[in-house]
C-alpha cells in the first residue's frame, strides 16, 4: 500500500483538529449539563435530557440538516453568533467541529453522568463542613472523583468525531483542506471505482489513530483511577 | 491573487473531476480547484444556505432543477456536460442470459433473490432503473424484490459481492469492477437520458470558475472523461 | 448557653424528638445503638434538614425553621469527625488534613499541623491514599481533617471508637485542651462513659429519640442506672481536686479535694493544677472502722448522705466527703451486714492503682 | 402534518423492531466484554478494545461495507452461519439489527465498563467470603450494582439503532418491510426535492419514541438507583 | 491445633512478619492501630494473598505458598465481620443477613435466623436498606451476616467497636456459646482488654507487625505490661470457678474455686456451671490481716509468689491462692509499707461488684 496523498494528509491533520476541538469544546458544556440533569430537578430537565440525546437518535443528515438551518450563515443562531462574535461555521472546519461535537454530545453526556451517579454524595457533605462551598465542592471533590467518566465520555467524543460523517458532510460539505475529514474522503473513495484502496488507506490511519487515543485514554484512566479508587 | 475555483460535485463523479482538475491546474499553474464530493441533494441545500461553491455539478437533473428553480445557479451557464448509461450486471461468472426487451421476465430469475438498484426515489441511478423497468414491463415483476442502496455504488458492491444475482447501475462503475459482468444495458429510450448537468453558482464571482467550466466543455477534457466511461454530451447545451 | 437544641424529626419509622440545652464545653451523647445520636450531630452540621428545630450553638443561630433560617452547612465553620471516616479518596493524608484549611480564614488557622499529626501518630503517613491506611490510621486521619479546619464548633461522632487505648489516652489531653483553652465547644458521640466521665462536662443521654436525661456531667454520671451495663463499671462520682505536691520516690502524685487527701500514681501536672477525678463507685470500699494494713492508700472518712434503691445485688450509697459527694456501689448484702444507713460515719477506701488516666482529667474553669 | 403512511407504519414498527433486538442482543456481550475490558488483563486486551471501538470510529458505511463482506452471503462467517444455524443476515431484518447493535456497541459497552469500574470490588471480596463462587458474586452483587450503568448503555444502544443508517444500508439495503428503517426511509425523503415534510414527520416519530424511551429508562434508572446507592 | 498461622507478607512500607499458633477455640488479635491485626485476618480470609505464608485452621491448610495451595476465599467456609461493614446496598437487611446462607450446604444451617436476628436486635430493620441504618445497626447486622452463614471459621475484626455495652453483653454469651459448642474457631480482633479477657482463650499480642506474646488468655493477661494503659485497668488473672450456689435474697451467686469462695451478683447460671472469673490486678486489695468491718465481701487468703518490677507507682504482686494463681497491683508504697515479700501470707479482698459481665464468661472445657 502506498503513502498517503498530500490531500490525504490534510485530510487526516484536519480530522484530527476537528475531532480534538469538538472534544475539547464540548467538555465544560458537557459536564455542567450532565451535572444538571443527573444531579437538578428544573422545569425542562426531561425536554434538556431529549434534546441532548438527539443527535443519537435522529439520523446523521437530519443532524446535518437542522445545523444547515440553525448555524449556517442564514440561519438564526449562525446569523447570530457571526454578527456579534464574527464567529462563523457554515462551511468552516470550525462548523466540522460543532458538528462532530454535537455528535458525540450525548456520548460524552452519558459518560459523565454516569461517573455522577456514582460519586459518594457524603463526601461532597463532608467538604461541606469543611468550609467548601458548594462550587468548590464540585471543583475539588466531585471533579477529581469522575474524572475516569470524562475520560471516558472524551474517548467516546472524540472517536465519535473521528468517525462522524453524515452530519458534518451534510452541514459544512466535504471542503477539502476545510471540511473535508477522513470519513468525507473515505465515502469520496467509495462513490467512484477503484476507490477502494483510497477507502482502506484511510480506514487504516483511523484505526491507528484510534489506537493511539485509545492508549492514550487508557493510560491516563489508570493513573486516575489509581488515585480515585477507595 | 486568484481565489480557488470550489466545486460542489456529485461524488460519482470524483475520479473524472479529480482527473480533469488536475489537467487544468498543470495547464493554468498557480490556479487551484477544489472539489467538495457528496451527495447532489446535500449539496443543492448547502448551495441554497450560501456555500462558497463557484460550480455545482449534479449527478441528475432533478437537483439541478431545484437549484435552478431556487434561483441558486446562473441558468445561462448551466450544462449537460457528460451522459452514461444504464446496464444489468450480474457476479463475474452468472450464467444469466437476458434481453431486455419490454415484457422481460427479471423476476423468474431472481427467484427468492434481490435486484440490487440504487434508491428508486433518492438516487439516480435508482430513478432510471424504475423508470426504465417499468418501461420494459419488468417493475410490477420486481418491485418486491428490490434492495435499494444508499447509492449506485453500493448496489455495485452488493453485485460483486455475490449477495444480489443481479444490479442496476451505471455502465461507468460497472466496466470497472472485475467482478461483474454486464448482462445487458437498458435501451436509451427506457428512462430520462441520464445525465450530468454543471452551472456556475448564482453567488460566483470568481473569473477561474467561469474558466474551468469552460475548460471542462472543452474537447481537451473528453479522452479525461471518457476514459472512465462517461460520454461527452456533444448536445451540451441547455441540457433538461 | 453554649449549645440550645430543639429538634423534631421524622426520618422513616424513627422519629427524633429532643430537646436539651448545653452549659457544658463538651456536650456528650450517649445512647444505645440506633437512639439519634448520629441524627443529632448531623442536624447541627448541616447535613441533616430537621423536619422542625432551631439550634443555637455560643449564639449563633445555626437553623430556626420557624424564621427559615437556616445556615448552610459550609458556613457553620464545624469539624466534624464522621462515625465512618469519610476521607477523600483522591487525595493523599495531608492534603485531606489541609482540606479545611483552605477554607479557614487565615487569621484563623491556630491548630498547628505540625503537633496535630504528631499527637495522632501519622506523620509516616503523609503522603499516603486513604485506601492504603488501617481502620484506626483512617480514622485518626478523619480526627486530624476536623482539627485543623480550627473550627468553631467541634463535632465528633465515637471518634476514637477504634482506636487502642494507648492512643486514646495521648489525644483525650488535646481535646481537653480545646475544650478548655480553644473555647471550642464540643458534641462528642461516645460509647464509653469512661471517655466520657474523662472528657465531657455535659451529658445528654438519649434513648429511642429522646433525651432521658441531661445536665451537667458530674450530675448524670452520679446516676449509674441511666448507664445500665457499663454503669456497673464506669458510673460515679466527679470531685475536683488540685496537685497538692509529688512523691518521687513513689512515683506518685498527691491532690486535695475537699474530701481529703488522694495519692494516685505519678501524673505530669504541675502542683496546683486543678483536675477532675472521678472516683468510680464500684472502686469504692466502705469500712466502719478506719482500716489498717491494706495495700489501699487512700482512705476518706465520710458520712453516709443516702442509700439509694437496691438495683439486683447492689445499691448505691451516697457520702459526703468533707463536702465532695462520692458515691458507693456496694452489695444489699453488705449494707445490711455492716448496718449502713444515713448518717453513719464510715471511711471509704479507694486503691492509688483505680486511678488510672481515664479517671483523672484536666478540669477547665468551671468544666465539673 | 398529515398522518403516516402505511410504508412510514412499517418502517416505525421495523425500526423498534430492530432496535429492540439490537439492544437485546448486544447486552450479555456488552456486559461480558465490558467485564473482560475492565477487569481481566489478557493478551489481546488492548486490541479488543480497539475492536470494539471501530465502529465509532469509522464511517458508518465502512463498517457497513465491513459486514457485507464478514457477514454476507458470501463472507466467511455469514456462510458459516447461513449453513451451520440457517442464520440469514443479507437482506432480512436480522442484518439491520447487526449492524445497530455493532454501531451502538461501543457506547453499551463503554457505560458498563464505567459502572464496573465504580463497583466497590471490597463488596465482592465480602461476597466471596461469605461462599459465593466468583460467578455467584457477579450474579448477586456486581450485576445489581451495574444496573444504572447497564440502563445507561441500553439507553444508548436503542437510541443509537434508532438513529443508524449508514451502516445498515450499506449492509443490507433498504428494502421497504423488511429493512427499510426510519432513517433510511427519512433518507430517501431527503433525496428528493420537496421530500422535506415527510422527513420533518419520521423525524418527529423518532424523536417521540426517544423520549418515551428516555422517560422508561429513567423511571428504570431511579428505581434501580434507590436500591443501589449507598 | 487449632490454628497455625506463619505469615510474611509486606505492603507498601509495612512488613508483617508473624508467626503463632493457637489451641485456643478463641484467638484474640490485640495490638495498636497499624500493627497488621486487619492484615492477618484478611489473609485467614484469603482476601489478601501474602507474599509467603502457611495457614491451617483445624488441619485444614488454607495457604500454603511453599506448594502453592490457596485456597480460594469462597471455600474457606468463613464468616468474616469486617472492619468497615461492608454490606450489599442493593440488598435489604434480611437478604444481607441470609446471603451467605445460599452457598451453605442445607444440611450445615445450623444458626437460627430468628434467634441471631432477636439477639442482635435487628428484627424491626429487616426490610430496609443498609443506607438508612445507623453505624451500630449496621454493624450488627454484619455481625449477623457473618453468623448465618454457619461457617467453619470466623473472623471479627472490631465486631462490637460502636456497641454499646448493653447490647454487647446480650452478644458476648453467643460467641461464647458458639466457641464452645459450635465447634466453630473464632478470631477476634479487638482493642478491649476487657472483651478479650470476657472472651478469648488464647491471645496474641502485636505491634509493628511482629508477634510480641502470644498464648494461652489466662497466661498473656497476667503479664499486664503488654496492655499498655488498658493493662492498667484491665489486665489480670483469669481463673476457673464453679458456680456453688444462688442467694436469692441478696441476688448474689456463689462461687467456688480453688481461691475461695467469690460471691458475685446473681448470675444466670446453674449450679455446676464452669465459668472462667477474671480477677483484674487492679480490683485486689492486699490486707496482712483477716479485715473486719469491711463492705467488701470476697476475701481469699493467699501466699505471695513473686513481686514484678517496678513499673512507675505500681507493682504487680503475683498471688497463689490455694492453688490458684492471682496478681494484684498495688502501689510500691503499700509494698513498702507492708513488708510484702515472696512467701508471706495475704488476704486478697475483692468486692463483689467488681465482677461485671465482662468479668464473668462461661468456660467451655479447656478454655482457659
Ligand atoms: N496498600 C498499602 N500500602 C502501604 N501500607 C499499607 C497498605 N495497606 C496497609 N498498609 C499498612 O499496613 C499496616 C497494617 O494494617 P492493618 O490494617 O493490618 O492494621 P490494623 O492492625 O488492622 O490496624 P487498625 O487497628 O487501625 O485497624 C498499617 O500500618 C497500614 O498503614
Ligand atoms: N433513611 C432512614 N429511614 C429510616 N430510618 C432511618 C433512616 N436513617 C436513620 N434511620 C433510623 O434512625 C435511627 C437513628 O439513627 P442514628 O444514626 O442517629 O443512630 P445513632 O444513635 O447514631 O446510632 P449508632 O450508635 O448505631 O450510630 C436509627 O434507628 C436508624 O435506623
Ligand atoms: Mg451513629
Ligand atoms: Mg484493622
Amino acid at each position: 500500500m502506498e503513502g498517503l496523498s498530500p490531500e490525504e494528509w490534510t485530510a487526516v491533520r484536519l480530522s484530527l483538529k476537528v475531532a480534538s476541538v469538538a472534544m475539547a469544546a464540548s467538555l465544560i458544556p458537557g459536564i455542567a449539563i450532565a451535572f444538571l440533569l443527573e444531579r437538578r430537578r428544573f422545569w425542562g430537565r426531561q425536554a434538556l435530557d431529549v434534546v441532548v440525546h438527539l443527535p443519537l437518535v435522529l439520523p446523521p443528515v437530519v443532524v446535518g440538516w437542522f445545523l444547515l438551518i440553525g448555524f449556517g450563515r442564514r440561519g438564526p443562531i449562525g446569523a447570530f453568533l457571526a454578527e456579534q462574535f464574527g464567529i462563523v461555521f457554515s462551511f468552516r472546519w470550525t462548523g466540522a467541529a460543532l458538528a462532530c461535537a454535537i455528535m458525540g454530545f450525548p456520548l460524552l453526556v452519558r459518560a459523565i453522568r454516569l461517573s455522577i451517579a456514582s460519586v459518594d454524595r457524603k463526601l461532597e457533605d463532608a467538604a461541606g463542613t469543611l468550609g467548601a462551598h458548594p462550587v468548590w465542592v464540585f471543583g475539588v471533590v466531585t471533579l477529581p472523583l469522575i474524572l475516569p467518566g470524562i475520560i471516558a465520555g472524551m474517548v467516546l467524543s472524540f472517536a465519535k468525531a473521528m468517525g462522524e460523517f453524515g452530519a458534518t458532510i451534510t452541514f459544512v460539505s466535504s471542503i477539502p483542506g476545510e471540511t473535508q475529514t477522513i470519513p468525507s474522503a473515505i465515502y469520496a473513495y467509495t462513490q467512484v471505482p477503484g476507490g477502494e484502496g483510497g477507502a482502506m488507506r484511510l480506514t487504516l490511519v483511523s484505526i491507528i489513530i484510534s489506537i493511539a487515543a485509545l492508549w492514550l485514554s487508557e493510560w491516563l484512566a489508570r493513573r486516575v483511577r489509581r488515585r480515585v479508587q477507595a | 491573487q486568484s481565489r480557488d475555483v470550489v466545486v460542489f460535485a456529485a461524488a460519482s463523479l470524483k475520479n473524472a473531476l479529480d482527473d480533469a482538475a488536475a489537467a487544468w491546474m498543470r495547464d493554468n499553474s498557480g490556479r487551484r480547484v477544489v472539489v467538495s464530493y457528496a451527495a447532489s441533494n446535500a449539496l443543492a441545500k448547502q448551495i441554497e444556505v450560501g456555500a462558497p461553491a463557484d460550480l455545482f455539478f449534479s449527478a441528475d437533473l432533478d437537483w439541478m432543477d431545484y437549484a435552478a428553480a431556487k434561483s441558486l445557479i446562473k441558468t445561462e451557464s448551466r450544462v449537460s456536460l457528460l451522459g452514461n448509461s444504464l446496464v444489468l450486471i450480474a457476479p463475474k461468472g452468472s450464467q444469466a442470459r437476458i434481453d431486455l426487451r419490454p415484457g422481460v421476465d427479471l423476476a423468474s430469475i431472481l427467484g427468492s433473490d434481490r435486484l440490487a438498484m440504487g434508491h428508486v426515489n433518492a438516487v439516480p441511478a435508482g430513478k432510471y432503473g424504475k423508470a426504465a423497468l417499468e418501461h420494459l414491463g419488468a417493475w410490477a415483476g420486481v418491485k418486491d424484490r428490490i434492495a435499494q442502496t444508499e447509492n449506485v455504488r453500493a448496489a455495485l458492491v452488493l453485485v460483486s459481492r455475490g449477495e444480489a444475482p443481479l444490479g442496476i447501475v451505471y455502465k461507468t462503475d460497472a466496466v470497472s469492477d472485475p467482478n461483474v459482468t454486464i448482462v445487458a444495458t437498458f435501451p436509451e429510450s427506457s428512462h430520462r437520458p441520464i445525465v450530468y448537468p454543471v452551472a456556475l453558482t448564482k453567488d460566483s464571482a470568481n473569473p477561474e470558475a467561469v474558466a474551468f467550466l469552460a475548460f471542462m466543455r472543452s474537447d481537451k477534457v473528453k479522452p479525461i472523461f471518457e476514459k472512465q466511461g462517461f460520454t461527452m454530451l456533444s448536445r451540451a447545451g441547455s441540457g433538461s | 448557653m453554649i449549645l440550645d437544641v430543639d429538634i423534631y424529626h421524622r426520618q422513616g419509622g424513627f422519629s427524633l424528638e429532643v430537646r436539651f440545652q448545653s452549659d457544658g464545653k463538651l456536650t456528650a451523647l450517649y445512647g444505645p445503638s440506633g437512639s439519634g445520636k448520629t441524627t443529632i450531630v448531623n442536624a447541627i452540621g448541616g447535613l441533616v434538614q430537621p423536619d422542625h428545630a432551631r439550634i443555637v450553638v455560643q449564639g449563633r443561630e445555626l437553623v430556626d425553621t420557624k424564621t427559615n433560617i437556616v445556615v448552610p452547612k459550609h458556613k457553620r465553620r464545624i469539624g466534624y469527625v464522621f462515625q465512618e471516616g469519610r476521607l477523600f479518596p483522591h487525595l493523599n493524608v495531608r492534603h485531606n488534613l489541609l482540606f479545611g484549611r483552605w477554607f479557614t480564614p487565615s487569621g484563623e488557622r491556630k491548630a498547628s499541623f505540625d503537633h496535630v499529626v504528631d499527637l495522632l501518630g501519622i506523620t509516616h503517613l503523609l503522603d499516603r491514599r486513604p485506601s492504603t491506611l488501617s481502620g484506626g490510621e483512617k480514622q485518626r486521619v478523619a480526627i486530624g481533617r476536623a482539627l485543623l479546619a480550627d473550627p468553631q464548633l467541634l463535632l465528633m461522632d465515637e471518634p476514637l471508637a477504634s482506636l487502642d487505648e494507648a492512643r486514646k489516652s495521648e489525644i483525650y489531653p488535646y481535646i481537653e485542651r480545646l475544650r478548655d483553652e480553644g473555647g471550642v465547644p464540643i458534641v462528642l458521640v461516645s460509647h464509653s462513659v469512661a471517655e466520657i466521665a474523662r472528657l465531657a462536662t455535659s451529658v445528654v443521654v438519649l434513648s429511642e429519640g429522646k433525651v432521658v436525661a441531661s445536665g451537667p456531667a458530674a450530675e448524670v454520671l452520679r446516676h449509674t442506672n441511666y448507664f445500665a451495663q457499663s454503669g456497673l463499671t464506669e458510673a460515679g462520682a466527679l470531685i475536683e481536686a488540685q496537685v497538692s505536691g509529688h512523691n518521687a520516690a513513689y512515683d506518685l502524685t498527691v491532690l486535695q479535694a475537699r474530701a481529703g487527701a488522694l495519692s494516685v500514681p505519678r501524673l505530669p501536672h504541675p502542683i496546683g493544677t486543678i483536675l477532675r477525678v472521678r472516683l468510680r463507685a464500684r472502686d469504692i470500699i466502705l469500712s466502719l472502722a478506719p482500716p489498717h494494713g491494706l495495700s489501699a492508700l487512700n482512705v476518706l472518712p465520710a458520712f453516709i448522705s443516702s442509700i439509694g434503691d437496691a438495683e439486683g445485688a447492689s445499691m448505691d450509697v451516697q457520702l459526703d466527703c468533707g463536702g465532695d459527694p462520692v458515691v458507693a456501689r456496694v452489695t444489699r448484702k453488705s449494707v445490711e451486714e455492716l448496718g449502713l444507713k444515713p448518717g453513719l460515719p464510715v471511711h471509704a477506701i479507694i486503691k492509688s492503682i483505680a486511678f488510672d488516666p481515664e479517671a483523672l482529667g484536666v478540669a477547665g474553669q468551671e468544666n465539673i
